[in-house]
């Protein structure tokens, strides 16, 4: 009996005991599982968001004239390769350092010194899920400034934006600085990735002043209209695709199956409704359902919903959509007639204005804390901090920098060279060599339109 | 001989090319080109600004034709090329003082 | 030892009790996880699938004319926004609400409601994944009705489409309704998609009629080719990488490793095959290898193999592609010459034709069930009447839909506008404003045309 | 007592064997789970490198004449088709077959006889990721060869290479064949796909010999400019984004989390190197930033490191990068103007060169037996030789390939068919029917060019 | 009635154009052509290889008026397409025998 | 002075500038232009579907030039664009009855 009690002892201990091994194991087990998940996830996410890259290069092609479309390319694949160098060496560091009084980060420089630092997934995966973030910040501003930026000009932008204008919001918001404290919310980058983009867009296109012949000597205001559509649209519908991995990816989580379909959901429902408005608003008030307001407008309706998909009911965002399109026509209307700051792509309304107005909208529509289910005023409020604390920001840099450049360099290309192409004079290149073009720099509408007869 | 120069609709040259063809005008050099004149052109929006567009694409015809052909030819082209509205275009008759087909070295009237 | 006893007994109890506590864990881990699997595989072929409207307009771009591209674009890109919204408004609750007699459902508007349905994974993905289905049923259409379509006329019946044709057809097959009770099996739309988008186009074109010029006063038939073969290309490639989302993102779940395999790699066999075939066929019945045949045949044996990818062999697969794109051919041929329906993009052969054939190359080839394998009648007699059924449906509500628009609004733009071009009339634009642009209706392949010296 | 105790034991046999039992449950699970997030992997990772296709298409597309461009439309097109059901037919059973000596398999054409072979996902799986980078290691060549072969010769040779070139060397190193056994490290094909296109390309070019034009009579070097450079380079972007599945997908597993990270990070740092440093040297050697270049660079970072981005450090990819994006640039001006081997894409110096250079780099900078890490010279060693051994099976191959076609059925079109271009006299087709295109052969670039006035 | 035939700047088109309307010209053909003269080219670069560039875009206005017109057309063409620089051109005057406004049927100098 | 039109092959441009430039001829305007003639188009199919092309891609060169030189220009061209196969093109002769250079104002011969 009792080397019965005895061996039935040694036996459940030994279950028992490797049972528990097996609890250890089974953990280390989830623990990889889900760790794997997360990094697919990501992953994927940050490589739908590196594609946007060749959305946001077709955009702008598409909105400006053939004779810059070589230098606009060159702008944008050196954008995509220095912004990712520049957030390695530097930028990942402020975003993600050790926190100086919560403004910026101070350490973490060539990623290194993360060895306790907790991302969730291995440190190269969240770096790259950052870095394809950083260089869309850049390339934002790449539109707006087209068609009559120096190369030399460009770089320095594309290179200080990476490293530190972007970088910092990115602490404030991301980076577990005072924004992220007040209460700010921002899920994917309305304010961080866009307005930051838009913002400097905003000051830089200011400094550098309007293309030639886009305001004439008498005040006219002229059009200088985009020569393929065709790409702009591809380009649209590449971002639209890419949107995908920006918002659900940012859920920085493959077992947030929730949030990741409500986020997803939130963005399709929110880009079809800037689409719609924005079709409407403009056929209401041009006579004629506008196809570069369309595009736009599915634009305004996903850098809107990027702030607040994964806080939002799909009405929601239905609403946030709609409202993003029709401001976006304002916006654009705005800037080019009465402001008079030439943008051929419309991104500081894009990015900047509907930007802002998403991140707002989160105060409104939040489900928990929104001002519109009751929740007060305390989350509006933090979100505004937030946007007026990153225009400041950005324009202060953005001044600066345009200004010294324009004072060292130069930021403008001689005159001669505008009017002849920024391709022939900085590349050396035509675009579509075997095409013919039309040349007068404003009669380019001319040949190819056919009137009622 | 004569050369006669038309400037016609677009939208015309198939019909105008036909006829002549029918009448047994088989050489004729087609150029694209836009033009301006009494025809007002539409007054378009882009992002919602106006665009006025007063140049208006045009085909003009070169027809080189024996000096007793250009009578019928430009009526050909009359016929085809009008519809009533501003904008049909116009014909320039010139002398053309010699014509050569580049395959054989035939000149002037055997050119044609 | 009582006292030893009784600590063993504690012991164990704790033991057994810890362990059937942490079961209940682990099973909720692994649902955990599977549900993460499972959402992620659908998001991410949802996202594929949206992107897949990047290929349509590229397409319907391509194999039309450069003055009609703007509203080409206008189209597609309100397709996506309109068909969305309504599938998320009516849609979605006719193919998956409560249902009526397997008829249609008569729930779930608003997404509301679904509160005990399980989908597999959280609602808005669900929603999200049929959602960019609906999209695409509409996207059909609008190719076979390019170029003379009024816009208003599209618009209606985009919403028709997407809240009305598609999600009953949807309900029928998927929502389980009367078709699926018999067995017809159709995994990812040869039918439910491709023909209810393919046999729309057929009729709405039938009464919409022509395009000026397509067909000669003595009968002649002409020839009216697309501006731009690359962009056609190009959309045909990202439709094809669609498709692996499309068809192997049917299996609705992402832990169907088997499945999924087989499926994706039926589909690139059957459009590689649909590819060959086509070509070769086109080459001995024309004298020359031709490429829009050549593309449209990659899109017949995507579209042939939707329905069955997931139930046949790969050499099933080869031999549906190869048959495929042989049938496209003759189809566009049947459709241009015969029956003189005007189709600038193919889409009514490539999925109306080849949709109905894949659908009963199930019934053949289906590795269970399948006539080849002496599976009997039962299968194929199942998929000839969910063709049939589908066909009559879609005819019926199109032809009431573009009848009554017709009388109504009217269907088609006025005779200036065609001859000038949709995009200058509708839209106040041009596509390629720089570009010299041929304009004579029917000899625009001329100018660019080198004839051997 | 007793009973007690017999109870307990009772108890406890029954919680232990419940347990015992639910072990290999949660064993299957996890198999069942990893299996799914394997499969998901590798299979979006094929469908991204599927997608690599169509980029490649725009390369070649962009950087060759209009007249030809159905031509290479077709080309990539059949390339992809014939490829895959080539590979399905006989190319993966010699790739993955029984090895006969290490030089290649013996069985397993159509798929058939690997029941007992471990590809870690089902079958179907492993084909299809081998057959879309057998489709790639094809298309690199039809680059090298544009505007000037027949078409039917290039269908011969996408049928060799898809189904002997390209799976023998993937026997070699990823099939268990002899350069395996040598320690030869390519992690995802930077030798085995495109070193193994590039030396192919290399020899068939050398035998096509020159476009007409391209090189004077009095031995002028002519320049054939590309026509449409904005879809060139969107071909580079869509071939960046899919190279996020060529590499970290190579991994062959979703569970690699670290392997995927950092292998996705090296692979976005390199292609950024290579894209500044062809930029930053081509404006130093011509005076102007050239775009051809910088897209070339971009592919040269890529293809360099696909060979070491999971054995580098991302310090190193930077530099492996850096370096191959000068050595594009100089090994494309030794072709054209040295060696005189035309190559109108730079398809060698980028696939062929770099891909050289990428595996060599391996043997410098792997962090484990690299050279700079004092590794010794063991693995650069091993790395040499592989190089060397695909360098002459390939050129060896192709050579006799080439030298057959062309003394029987030809290799090249008929002079006049190049100068009126291949689209008319092959495909009967103009790819921009509307357009106004520049016609003399070496004038191309004159007409939309506008210099300084 | 006189053709005058000018080869200008592309840049100078819409100051020339703008300068004949003022004028009362409302008539002009515009043609896309390229052309080689004193001007020289620049040379560029296409993957490190020099193109050297001999045909420049230029705008050909043809415009036909009354004879007592052309001396001033051609003033205003002058003024407004001149830089000084190499490369602006040439014009050419040529007589034309006959005119027809083809929607009407006006005829000669009726038809301009 | 002269006015030498001549419509030959796109294939051809490049001998004839080159040959006219060794002569001595710097100036010239070059238009694309398509034209019909004798020379018959392929048939070619599109979606199975037969196009018949009746109208081919053309270079026209406007070379104006002294009196005496126009016979030398003439022989230049034909040598440089003759194939012998139909499709060569045409040479048209005109008077030009005044030519300027806008750059400096010279008249007439001093223009050319
Ligand atoms: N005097 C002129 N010289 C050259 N071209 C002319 C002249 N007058 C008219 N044209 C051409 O004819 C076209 C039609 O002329 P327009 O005055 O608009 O219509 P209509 O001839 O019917 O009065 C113009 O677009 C222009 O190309
Ligand atoms: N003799 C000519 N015949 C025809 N066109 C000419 C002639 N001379 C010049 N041109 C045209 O005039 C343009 C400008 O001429 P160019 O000699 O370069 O400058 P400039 O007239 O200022 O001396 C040329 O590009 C060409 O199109
Ligand atoms: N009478 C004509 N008037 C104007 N252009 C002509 C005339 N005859 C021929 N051409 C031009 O010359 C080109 C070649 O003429 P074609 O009759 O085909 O060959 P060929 O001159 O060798 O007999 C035509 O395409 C057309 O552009």
């Amino acid at each position: 009996m009792k080397k019965l009690l005895l061996l039935l002892v040694l036996f459940i201990f030994t279950g028992i005991n490797g049972f528990a091994l097996e609890a250890v194991e089974i953990e280390e087990s989830f623990s990889a599982i889900t760790l794997a998940i997360d990094t697919i996830w990501i992953m994927i996410a940050g490589f739908m968001v590196f594609f946007m890259h060749a959305g946001f290069s077709l955009v702008e092609i598409g909105f400006t004239r053939s004779k810059n479309t070589i230098n606009i390319l060159m702008k944008n694949m050196i954008t995509v390769a220095i912004g990712v160098i520049c957030f390695f060496v530097i930028g990942f560091g402020i975003a993600y350092g050790e926190s100086l009084k919560g403004f910026l980060g101070t350490s973490g420089f060539l990623l290194s010194g993360f060895a306790d630092f907790d991302f969730g997934i291995y440190l190269p995966g969240a770096f790259f899920f950052q870095a394809v973030f950083a260089a869309t910040a850049a390339t934002i501003i790449s539109g707006a400034v087209a068609e009559r930026i120096k190369f030399q000009a460009y770089l320095i932008i594309a290179i200080i934006t990476t490293a530190l204008t972007y970088p910092v919001v990115t602490h404030w918001v991301w980076g577990g600085g005072w924004l992220s404290e007040l209460g700010f919310h921002d899920l994917a980058g309305s304010t961080v990735v866009h307005s930051v983009g838009g913002w400097s867009a905003l000051i830089i296109a200011y400094v550098l002043g309007a293309r030639i012949g886009k305001y004439g000597p008498k005040g006219e205001i002229n059009v200088i209209p985009g020569h393929n559509i065709p790409l702009g649209a591809l380009g649209v519908l590449i971002l639209w695709f890419g949107w995908f991995g920006f918002n659900p990816g940012s859920t920085l989580s493959g077992m947030a199956s929730s949030a990741i379909t409500v986020i997803a959901t939130n963005t399709l429902l929110s880009a079809a409704a800037g689409t719609i408005s924005s079709m409407v608003y403009s056929w209401l008030k041009f006579g004629k359902p506008d196809i570069t307001f369309t595009l736009n407008g599915a634009l305004a309706g996903l850098v809107a919903i990027t702030a607040g998909a994964d806080v939002m009911s799909p009405i929601g965002s239905i609403i946030t959509g709609l409202f993003a399109g029709v401001i976006l026509v304002m916006a654009v209307q705005l800037f080019d007639r009465i402001i008079r700051i030439d943008d051929p792509v419309g991104a500081i309304s894009v990015h900047g204005v509907c930007g802002a107005f998403g991140t707002f909208a989160v105060g409104i529509f939040a489900l928990d804390g929104g001002l519109a289910y009751g929740g007060g005023m305390d989350l509006l409020f933090a979100q505004a901090i937030g946007i007026g604390a990153t225009f400041l920001w950005c324009v202060t840099i953005g001044f600066i920098l345009a200004t010294v450049i324009k004072a060292t360099i130069g930021i403008r290309v001689p005159e001669h060279e505008e009017l002849n192409g920024l391709d022939m004079e900085e590349h050396a290149m035509s675009a579509y060599s075997e095409f013919y073009i039309d040349l007068p720099p404003i009669d380019v509408t001319v040949k190819s339109k056919v009137i009622s007869e | 001989m004569k050369k006669i120069e038309a400037v016609i609709r677009p939208s015309r040259l198939e019909g105008v090319k036909t006829a002549l063809s029918d009448f047994g005008i088989s050489g004729i050099t087609i150029t694209q080109v836009v033009g301006c004149g009494l025809q007002k052109g539409q007054t378009e929006f882009y992002r919602g600004n106006p665009i006025h567009i007063n140049l208006l694409p045009k085909i003009k015809l070169e027809i080189v034709v024996k000096a007793e052909q250009a009578e019928d030819v430009i009526k050909i082209i009359i016929e085809n090329a009008k519809t009533g509205k501003v904008g049909d275009g116009k014909i320039f008759i010139q002398d053309i003082s010699g014509a050569i087909r580049i395959r054989t070295g035939e000149k002037d009237r055997d050119a044609l």
